[in-house]
């Protein structure tokens, strides 16, 4: 791979600013843990976008002055959060209703895998010794109306995240629409990845090398 | 700006189609949306399921409605007192009834709003309203399998309403509002009262604007004495 | 029946009264259409009683004076309302769930017929042409913790309203658990019928001749 | 009267049960009842089978629990980060872990409340918490058949509640502590404030007191910042 030294992998924040600047406003749109919390920090001053949170709140604005915290107030991670105007508060079994309904325009979480037919992967590995957790993600993966995933195209070892099949338990089949990695954003389509987009400098051939999965160019129209 | 507010009723109703399922709240007339109703008739939509508690009980709109021959199906609990429009079609056979009862119409519609496309309900069972359904036994009791009861448009009467279409109700003119609310493709509102976003106070919304997509204000009239 | 000059029925005011008197403090209560309505009026002052009506109240007052009426606060037969303090309101899907989750300890309920095995008819009739009309009935019956039934005890033709099964149409199956009629209160129980009190002057043979099913006298303790 | 208040945490949890399902409100800490949780401990009740959305993430209460060795069973979605006295107990054998998807553990709670013996959820379908459930399909998806979760005990922290037991919450203080209140055989309740009959509105009631058994005012801390 002699371009290497010519690829400008997008950072985490470059990356969090790819995907916002896709989300169109008035949707509703539910973050998941790490990478997609740095999402509302890019959306364009006066675009009005709606961020859900599991556990009963829509309408989440930014992180509180230290002086101006509501203690009462956290987000999925449990971090305190502020509210801003329009926003509402109801129970779990009214927010994971909304989930399941279809009623989120937009999820995007953080994934270990995801594979050619949409499969997503990033609630488990196949450490048995870890104590198994999953919150809302399996909620999430199977309800949203459209889902998202934003996370580095390889693992640390250079290892494929997109891929035929995953090989980490599933959190839902089949659910995924989009990847935003450091190095593109890809559709998931009923053939397979389709680039839409690659960062500066990255070739066809050099992305594919580093995908587990036959890549497709989008159709010219 | 997210903006769900709407000039009138013509723009509130814009685009309903025949052959849509309707959710229309209000028990009896109580938070039963009258000028949306008067708005659907306008429209001109024909073939129309209608879903509602009643058949028009203290309602001009609702009997009238139906006197336009445009709806093919009431799913209704309590059709009484029933308007003579309603009874002449059912006589003829001209309208289908499809009698629920209240709690399963609610239900099916919560059901279809959070995503369940089936429950287990004791009501009915044993009952000529429960033949012919599917019944399965959970520790020794039987129950009736129900299918959520999915929409094209709710059609809502709310008390208090912001541009983000977030909602409150007045005394029991919530009902059945909130749950049908959450469960049509366009979910269209009139409202007595339009307010600042920020207004309402967030711990008490009743419906939260993610489930609404039009809000009209108009100065209806309160439900008359009962 | 030599006796039916000495017998003294129940009025419709004393049936309501005799049954509010076994309606304890606590309970929460909802009230069918037609005579049951009647039952608020004779619980004693002072014992908190909580109505519910499945229109979404707890907390049902007495009827307003005239010129005190809110014509947003009705009930389930649409007549308007008062709020007690403590009252809370609340959607159909919650007022219906309260109702066939058990919580209620009571439901009072006209019927047409009350059969030995505890079903109940009072939806319908056989008249085919009637368009029918369930409203919350089946809910109620299905759900509530007790299921009471108020009625007079036969036809105005003189035949029995309790049977041994139903010839009308079931509103739901083995429910019932005490009826009160304008000649006596009666449990069902597995072995049917057991008299627990009786209209003045009616003696033990003169209610089974007015009664479609056998009936059994209370065990001695 | 209907007077729901108790004097003090023995008296609310008086009569709790070994073997007893336990509903704990809260997400993370914020609206679980840190001092009723003591008062569980205090009662020695044993074998206990605890639901809660974590495994005691920013609580002390939780863990000590776990550590007096008297819960059988945690039914949880997310216990992480784990505290170590569940981790040895979980490690030796000690406490079986239910993991359940969040919703779903909602949802069956909420079935539990409604008298909804089962439903289906396309959560889980396909994935190893799925396994070995009942899957049917419905207009051409695959859902899983869940069951209500029933318990003998709720534990819920309220912000305001008055002597009928009317409850509301505080900001995401509320998360699971409606759907709990509402599916357990003894519901008790740790609120801020207690407010006389009449002073809640009506229309802004989160829980109703038909579903609270007890009501216990504690000046509790607010949660720490996060």
């Amino acid at each position: 791979m002699t371009a290497t030294q010519d690829i400008k992998p997008l950072n985490r924040q470059q990356m969090a600013a790819r995907l916002a600047q896709d989300i169109p406003e008035g949707w509703y749109v539910n973050l998941g843990l790490g990478l997609p919390t740095l999402i509302p920090d890019y959306i364009p001053a006066g675009r009005e976008v709606v961020f859900h949170s599991e556990n009963g709140v829509l309408g989440m604005g930014p992180v509180p002055a230290k002086d101006k915290i509501d203690t009462w107030l956290v987000n999925a991670t449990k971090q305190n959060i502020t509210l801003v105007p329009g926003a509402s508060l109801f129970h779990h079994a009214d927010s994971f209703g909304m989930i399941r309904g279809g009623h989120l325009d937009l999820c995007v979480l953080g994934a270990y895998e995801v594979a050619e037919n949409g499969d997503i992967a990033n609630w488990a590995t196949n450490e048995n010794d870890a104590i198994p957790a999953v919150g809302g993600a399996m909620d999430l993966s199977a309800g949203s109306k459209r889902l998202w995933v934003l996370m580095e195209h390889t693992t640390k070892e250079g290892a494929p995240r997109l891929v035929t099949r995953c090989s980490y338990p599933l959190t839902a089949a089949s659910v995924v629409k989009r990847v935003y990695t450091n190095l593109a954003v890809l559709d998931v389509t009923a053939e397979g990845f389709v680039v839409l987009d690659m960062a500066p400098g990255l070739s066809f051939d050099a992305l594919q090398a580093r995908t587990g999965a036959k890549l497709h160019r989008i159709a010219k129209s | 700006m997210i903006d769900k507010r709407v000039a009138n009723v013509a723009d509130a109703l814009a685009g309903v189609k025949d052959g849509s399922v309707v959710l229309l709240g209000g028990f009896g007339v109580v938070g039963q949306p009258q000028e949306l109703l008067e708005g659907l008739i306008a429209t001109g939509a024909r073939d129309l399921t209608i879903v509602s508690n009643n058949a028009g009980f203290g309602s001009a709109a609702l009997p009238k409605l139906f006197a336009t021959g445009r709806v093919s199906k009431l799913l209704c609990s309590f059709p009484r007192p029933t308007p003579p429009a309603f009874e002449e079609l059912y006589r003829a056979g001209k309208i289908k009834l499809e009698l629920v009862p209240q709690g399963t119409i609610a239900e099916r519609i919560r059901a279809a709003a959070c995503g369940i496309p089936a429950f287990y309900t004791p009501t009915s069972v044993g009952t000529r309203l429960g033949e012919g359904k599917e019944t399965r036994e959970f520790d020794g009791r039987l129950y009736v399998m129900e299918r959520a009861l999915h929409a094209d448009v709710a059609l809502i009467q709310a008390w208090r309403a912001d541009r983000w279409g977030n909602l409150t109700y007045r005394g029991t003119g919530r009902n059945f509002n909130p749950v049908m609310a959450m469960a049509a493709s366009l979910t269209v509102v009139q409202t007595r009262h339009l307010v600042e976003l920020g207004e309402l106070e967030p711990e008490s919304i009743h419906t939260p604007g993610i489930f609404v997509n039009r809000v009209v204000q108009i100065d209806s009239p309160d439900p008359p004495p009962a």
